[in-house]
């Protein structure tokens, strides 16, 4: 395996630039000098070959960056990648698919926290819709789940979200997976009889 | 344990190099029967059921002697192997084998040792791979001039597990007393059953009292369902009509589909 | 700028696998076809000039990633992320893969043992999921593999899967020519050829 490619696999895992002395540090087999010329190699093959990324020193050492010409067409990807939903519009969003209809008050009793915002994120993801006004005095506004709702998740009705207790039943623990954690002392002496019918030898 | 030295030698050399390792490998009555199976070198097909059943029962003593919480499902399967070696004990009966119509008593058993040791197979298969965070590794990091412009317009990405288990941790989170009205209700709750309705209404616009309770006619399923419909209507999310005296019941939405949204969209600014 | 730089730049921020459908969705001033091509290009020359990275399908789309012969560098800078995943976990999951859609007493039918504190954990992990309720008395959950599963274990779509034919056959030992032989009922007992084609696609 060559020294270029050891050190180009480093540096496009890591999560931040690496400096030169990250990298002899990391390499202490390889001479300091043939790090620095494998670092200099790699980034003339990569600003020559022309393709959507290079090598560049930036601030405390190297990093694989897209390179400045392609931003409008990596910005594109970024406006249409995936979006990852917040813990707290998570769980508001579980209130409300478990207790619907429901009031924001509710969601926030539930929650002892402020739903405003929340919910208006959830409502502009057209995840919750609003159902009607309760007939209560202020008329707050009635919160359920959409047809969007069931889609982003898979489900086919309301009928299909799991119950709580479908899910908490995993957790009680398997009795095996207990027993793979008990120590094993030979010599310490059972503390309660069990009784198994298997007591005797029994003759085949 | 000395007769277990005298009875089974194999079985004992194999704890006296290490038996807790042995101990806790085994992931299961099927795996440790194949675990004998293979250190006896006997064919999966044609297990020596009386062999096999004692050094199965000889490892369970081991596992209690050792003080280990010898699981059910261990049990139940050294049951199995005593049933299947008595009724290779007993001489074949011609009545008896004419109603069960089954030849080998250990044909069952055969099958779920082939199949176990299938997906056992597939498993060590499957680990083996290069394995993405293990063996392999993707860019961790985005983009530093990206890493600013994050959009929350794309599709959403989260699973059924997540918002499940939000709930489960919310209401670990709070106290017990606050809600009691909020535990997970019996398989049949008014709650779900207003649930199921929106979800009818949402895809139709007219709905029948008897469509509701046509799966299941029970007096449980009757009441809930009337129980729900009285609160909907309380709600004033749905409108019930009745044509004639002793018709059939009728609902409607109170809100015509699109309505709630636009009234939701009112009341808060547009994006 | 050419059309093999764009996908690049825009495969090498993207923060997971690409989809065929996701790259023309962004580049609708290019042919299908031509993306096509560019992405088969890419994949050639990364895979010829021997460096640190490559471009690979998984998961139903595009990524690029180490070389799994430089596992050794990487984890010198980078801590391994996968935690072990144990031999029943890994049971449970290719019975999961196999089989699905699957209940949980399914899964522990075939493995003998309680499976509650496995499944959850694989749910953790991400690498299961829950599809939906099984349409039989008691509505039990159905679970499936996920598009982590295909992502952490490299494998393009379901369908890569090695088939439970191919690693019996990786098996040197004799039993298997036995196997055939097996004194069960005709109607139960090709086990092997029972072993999910995934002729239907699967939900997503």
């Amino acid at each position: 395996m060559s020294l270029s490619a050891i050190i180009e696999s480093i540096i496009f895992a890591a999560d931040s630039a690496l400096s030169l002395d990250r990298l002899c540090e990391m390499l202490p087999e390889y001479e300091r000098s043939a790090i620095k010329t494998a670092l200099a190699d790699l980034v003339e093959f990569h600003e020559g070959r022309g393709g959507g990324f290079g090598l560049f020193e930036v601030a405390g050492g190297w990093q694989f960056r897209t390179s400045p010409a392609l931003q409008e067409y990596v910005v594109r990807h970024i406006k249409t990648r995936t979006a990852k939903i917040s813990q707290s519009a998570l769980e508001s969003l579980a209130i409300i698919a478990y207790r619907q209809p429901i009031t924001r008050a509710e969601v926030e009793h539930l929650r002892g926290v402020d739903c405003g915002g929340v919910l208006k994120s959830l409502l502009e993801k057209k995840l919750v819709k609003i159902l009607g006004k309760k007939d209560i005095p202020g008329r707050p506004l009635i919160y359920g789940t959409s047809k969007e709702f069931l889609e982003v998740f898979g489900l086919k009705d309301l009928k299909s979200l799991p119950t709580l207790r479908e899910i908490q039943s995993l957790d009680e623990m398997p009795r095996f997976e207990r027993q793979e954690e008990l120590p094993l002392e030979p010599d310490r002496a059972p503390l309660v009889e069990r009784s198994l019918p298997f007591d005797e030898p029994l003759n085949p | 344990m000395n007769q277990v030295r005298v009875e089974n030698p194999p079985l004992l050399d194999g704890f006296r190099d290490g038996y807790s390792v042995h101990l806790d490998k085994f992931d299961g009555p099927l795996d440790l029967l194949l675990h004998l199976i293979r250190r006896n070198e006997v064919d999966i097909c044609d297990i020596p059921i009386a062999d096999i059943t004692r050094q199965y029962l000889d490892y369970i003593k081991l596992m209690k002697v050792l003080n280990l919480d010898v699981a059910g499902d261990f049990l139940l399967m050294a049951s199995t192997l005593l049933h299947i070696k008595s009724r290779m004990l007993l001489p074949p009966d011609d009545r008896e084998e004419g109603e069960e119509e089954e030849g080998d008593p250990r044909a069952e058993l055969i099958r779920r040792l082939l199949e176990y040791q299938q997906y056992k197979e597939a498993g060590m298969v499957i680990g083996a791979r290069a394995l993405l965070g293990r063996e392999v590794f993707a860019r961790t990091c985005s983009d530093p001039a990206l890493a600013e412009s994050r959009s929350e317009e794309g599709p959403l990405e989260v699973s059924l597990f997540e918002l499940v288990d939000a709930f489960r941790a919310l209401l670990a989170r709070i106290p017990a007393e606050s809600f009691h009205d909020v535990a997970p209700g019996d398989s049949l709750s008014i709650a779900d059953c207003i649930n199921e309705i929106l979800s009818l209404l949402w895809e139709r616009d007219t709905l029948q009292f008897d469509e509701l309770v046509r799966d299941e006619q029970t007096r449980e399923r009757i009441i809930v369902t009337f129980l729900a419909i009285l609160e909907l209507c309380r709600l004033k999310l749905i409108r019930i009509f009745q044509n004639e005296e002793c018709g059939a019941i009728w609902f409607v939405p109170a809100v015509a589909p699109g309505q709630a949204e636009v009234d939701g969209e009112a009341a808060l600014p547009v994006a």
